[in-house]
């Protein structure tokens, strides 16, 4: 981070807010599952995948604490902002729905952070470079666990082949946001401290197609694609997911846990 | 009679009975409901931590949280794995679990109304775990001795992991201090229950003990487990919830109040706070999940019909 | 020919057309098309501020929306009696919903993600929405119109509530003045987009003109509403997010920024931010709710067998 | 409550908590329902029940407030305390499960609080009557409202009756804690102020048996009927439904909404 502009800083304070909203609202969701899942080794894995999120979030509000330079902690950053603070993707808010939707949106969120992570290994910048190297691991993982069970129940039976195609027509609008670009990420990308994230689009096609055609699945065409989480501008169901993960913190502020 | 006493033999001589060995059925018997009671514990054990993931109160607790129910997950998989090797399904031991048949460990039938009773399950429930658990590392079933000894070293790690977050409260705000002090009153009385019955009324005992199943009592294992645990609660200036409790210099241990066996054996036999609501968690559970682990099944059929379809077109 | 003319005589003198009176094809569907659509926005009106009435901030502000979104269903259900006189069912009417077929206002395919909005809704919406009921209280077509002035009473009231409700917000810490003009900037455009396309792109203006079934043109009302909301907005001390929205003296209205019609073209096709969720939740609700619908027909059945048993029995 | 001796005002105040918590959750559970009703008049009528239940907590709190005598106000009492110091009935706060789970629940509460609010008419503590003069009105049609439906549900199809039987088993655990007694009903007995809530279960009985006879419906025999409510001993799902309930005060303390 030494020698950033205070422009770079900034665009750089906002990236992180965005990665860690991202793993913090998806190990979230992931980790409603626990103790719910329909077999027991998913009991095992989505709590697993869940922690690989809620560890790269740590990761990354921590260092967003002192890019921003005002002693906000890892926990005043997930804790203490409100709804339209975040700056989570829409993908990942949604709700779980059924075990067919939470895979997709598994596969589809990691399809797309397993090449960032990878691009984001050579980043200028040392810290976000080192975040990148453990996460892209895990990335690769969350890609063969959830792409195995889009695969399954899309080629299961024709009650799970149903489901999926449900879950990809409903997810679909939540897959352009993830591509989006605007000034902070065109500027660390220009800075070669992060990638553009539209130049990872034939990457996460070439994942999805892979999986898809073995899972008798097509990807839908989307009229209208949703975004707005970048910009705070989230449903409805992330205001619920706050009021319970903020709950503690807001109710007893200040103290050591 | 002579099968039995070779058995015995066996036994006597510490030596470890592994799956494929001849074993009496009782002994059979006995393991299967133990190790699938120990197994539904830890399954069932995940659902009131788990109440907990969605309102940690940091990062780090949440984080550890997470890693502390998938390892109880994991544990259950061990666990149904030794199970296994009786020759019991995991699916004929669910179903047991579901209908009521099959018992877990009452504790758990208790909510989780606190944060802090994360750090007390932590503290006391496995830390009483343990104790009952090390023990059977030494178990004569080969299978399940070896289950434990992976167990009982992750069980330690969340004591103390459990331990520390009670320490936290404890040292912290005066409602955090309050927090704690409540959360002890709560599960107090329900973990001295987890040792069973008093020996006296205990009834698989001592046949357990012969065949080295176990090999303490529930009352001596009790006793270890209130000798180990009192100091630690003076330790953080939390009291223990029971007058009669003290240090006894002539027994050498601490004297306990009496139990309060008729809640106990209102838990065990279902009418516990929470025993309706767990089994409704873990049906649901299993029953939206069916749908899942019927695709998982016709999924790996067809593809097995297309690998053999491909080997015959290729010879 | 003849008829019609005759009919277009009874409008003209101001006379209100009932159920049994014989009307032209086209003023009937207009009618139900319209109504249906009325209808549909206040029972998919509910879910937005139903997302608030468990985090209301406090219990007078928790009974006033609780109160206000029955009402919405009460204007449901006026308003899918008054489209029933005109001979389309419920059932067929939810099922048109439900399909995607039949339209709701768009309005309620944007999120409430903050308190600020309740009170902007009954504000704005509400607001928007008496502009363009108004006139409908003098609709020619006697159920509807009747309906319309309770209707119009009730969401007054409703306005008014919401207008303090952001006046509190207004007048309070700077968060929540802050949330207060973040929900009003969000939901302007919006609102404005309620009056319908503009009048050179309005597809049923003219006949409905004509047949009394519309009395002002949406440019004509979208004015209204501009004029009567900017200085509220002022005086509450929040700007409307529209740099080119300043008082004109020689028109004697707001001039108002260009509308952005394909935002409105792209909600109503089916884009906007809720409309997969608004219509999930919806039906959802309908196909829980089979069985209890199911159960309650069953129920009458059986009475009236048995009543007409008895009835025989006594003969 | 002018002369009401030290001992009988605390026994009053923690009278009115539990009576103004019942009424708080049970209208909140019931609100859930809001928009997502079975049919349009039951979207009319759940909020109609779910506000009778709010205006008589605010009745119920405010007075807690007067009575005991720190300034604390309707909103102080429901949004700033934590689960264990919530004194409800474990019944209400059952999750809603489906509209016979609802339903039942409805009319168990409601035929309890007719007869106790019937008996509360007479009084001694005149504020208290007032209170219990409007509230008998609703209850009463709560008790037809939900009886009514237990009726059709019970005594529909097949599928509906085996849901009310369904519910009767489940919600039969939660009934006995109504009619609890302790030094806090016994004092306010003695002194006339509310009524003896074990008095009342031959009311109780008779109401739920002449829906019961009609509905096909047997109360069951319940070995073990919980509680614990009015000790602030809840089960898990009540500090879920607080974290939403509260979280805006907890997050804006002290401001005017």
């Amino acid at each position: 981070m030494a020698g950033h502009s205070p422009e770079l800083r900034e665009a750089l304070f906002e990236l992180l807010l965005r990665l860690g909203d991202d793993c913090l609202i998806l190990g979230h969701r992931v980790s409603e599952w626990c103790g719910h899942a329909p077999m027991l080794e998913e009991d095992l894995a989505l709590p697993n995948m869940g922690l690989d999120l809620i560890g790269q979030a740590r990761s990354l509000y921590t260092y967003a604490g002192e890019v921003e330079g005002n002693g906000r902690t890892e926990d005043d950053l997930a804790y203490l902002r409100n709804d339209r603070q975040y700056r989570n993707l829409l993908l990942v808010e949604r709700p779980n729905g059924d075990f067919a939707h939470t895979m997709l949106r598994q596969l589809y969120f990691a399809a797309f952070m397993e090449p960032y992570w990878r691009a984001t290994c050579g980043s200028k910048d040392e810290t976000l470079a080192g975040i990148a190297g453990k996460a892209v691991k895990e990335m690769a993982y969350h890609i063969r666990h959830a792409g195995q069970w889009v695969i399954r129940m899309g080629d299961g039976t024709q009650g799970s082949a149903r489901r999926m195609k449900d879950a990809v027509e409903e997810l679909g609008h939540y897959v352009d946001e993830m591509f989006g670009t605007d000034a902070v990420t065109d500027a660390l990308a220009a800075a070669g401290i992060a990638p553009d994230p539209a130049a990872l689009r034939p990457d996460w096609d070439r994942t999805i197609e892979m999986v898809f055609s073995e899972a008798n699945l097509k990807q839908p065409q989307i009229a209208y694609p949703q975004r707005g989480g970048r910009d705070g501008l989230h449903g409805e169901d992330l205001g619920h997911l706050l009021a319970e993960l903020q709950y503690m913190q807001r109710t007893y502020p200040g103290l050591n846990w | 009679e002579a099968f039995l006493e070779a058995f015995q033999k066996r036994i006597d001589a510490e030596e470890k009975i592994e799956p494929n060995d001849p074993m009496p059925g009782g002994y059979r018997k006995t393991l299967v409901r133990q190790i699938g009671q120990h197994a539904h514990s830890e399954i069932v054990g995940m659902l009131p931590e788990g109440n907990w993931i969605t309102r940690a109160p940091t990062l780090r607790r949440k984080a550890a949280l997470l890693a502390k129910v998938q390892d109880e997950g994991g544990h259950g998989l061990y666990l149904y794995a030794a199970a296994e090797t009786l020759g019991v399904s995991r699916e004929q031991m669910t179903e047991e679990l579901l209908s009521g048949k099959a018992k877990y460990s009452s504790i758990f039938n208790y909510p989780t109304p606190s944060w802090a009773d994360i750090g007390t399950i932590g503290w006391l429930v496995d830390g009483a775990a343990i104790m009952n658990q090390i023990p059977l590392c030494r178990c004569s079933y080969g299978p399940y001795a070896r289950a434990m000894i992976r167990v009982c070293k992750e069980e330690s790690f969340h004591q103390r992991q459990g331990y520390e977050i009670v320490m936290t409260l404890a040292k912290g705000s005066p409602e955090q201090k309050q927090m704690a002090q409540d959360s002890l009153d709560r599960w107090w009385w329900p973990a001295l229950m987890m040792f069973g019955p008093s020996d006296k009324d205990s009834a698989h005992s001592e046949q357990s003990m012969a065949w080295k199943i176990k090999r303490f009592t529930n009352d001596e294992l009790r006793q270890q487990f209130i000798d180990a645990t009192v100091p630690q609660a003076e330790f953080l200036g939390l009291k223990v919830p029971d007058p009669d409790c003290r240090w006894n210099k002539e027994t050498g241990h601490y004297d306990h109040g009496e139990i309060d066996w008729d809640e106990f054996w209102r838990v065990v036999k279902g009418g516990g706070r929470m025993n309706r609501d767990r089994i409704a968690d873990r049906k649901k559970a299993w029953d939206d999940g069916a749908w899942v682990r019927e695709a998982a099944l016709a999924h790996a059929e067809k593809r097995r019909d297309r690998m053999e379809a491909a080997r015959v077109a290729a010879e």
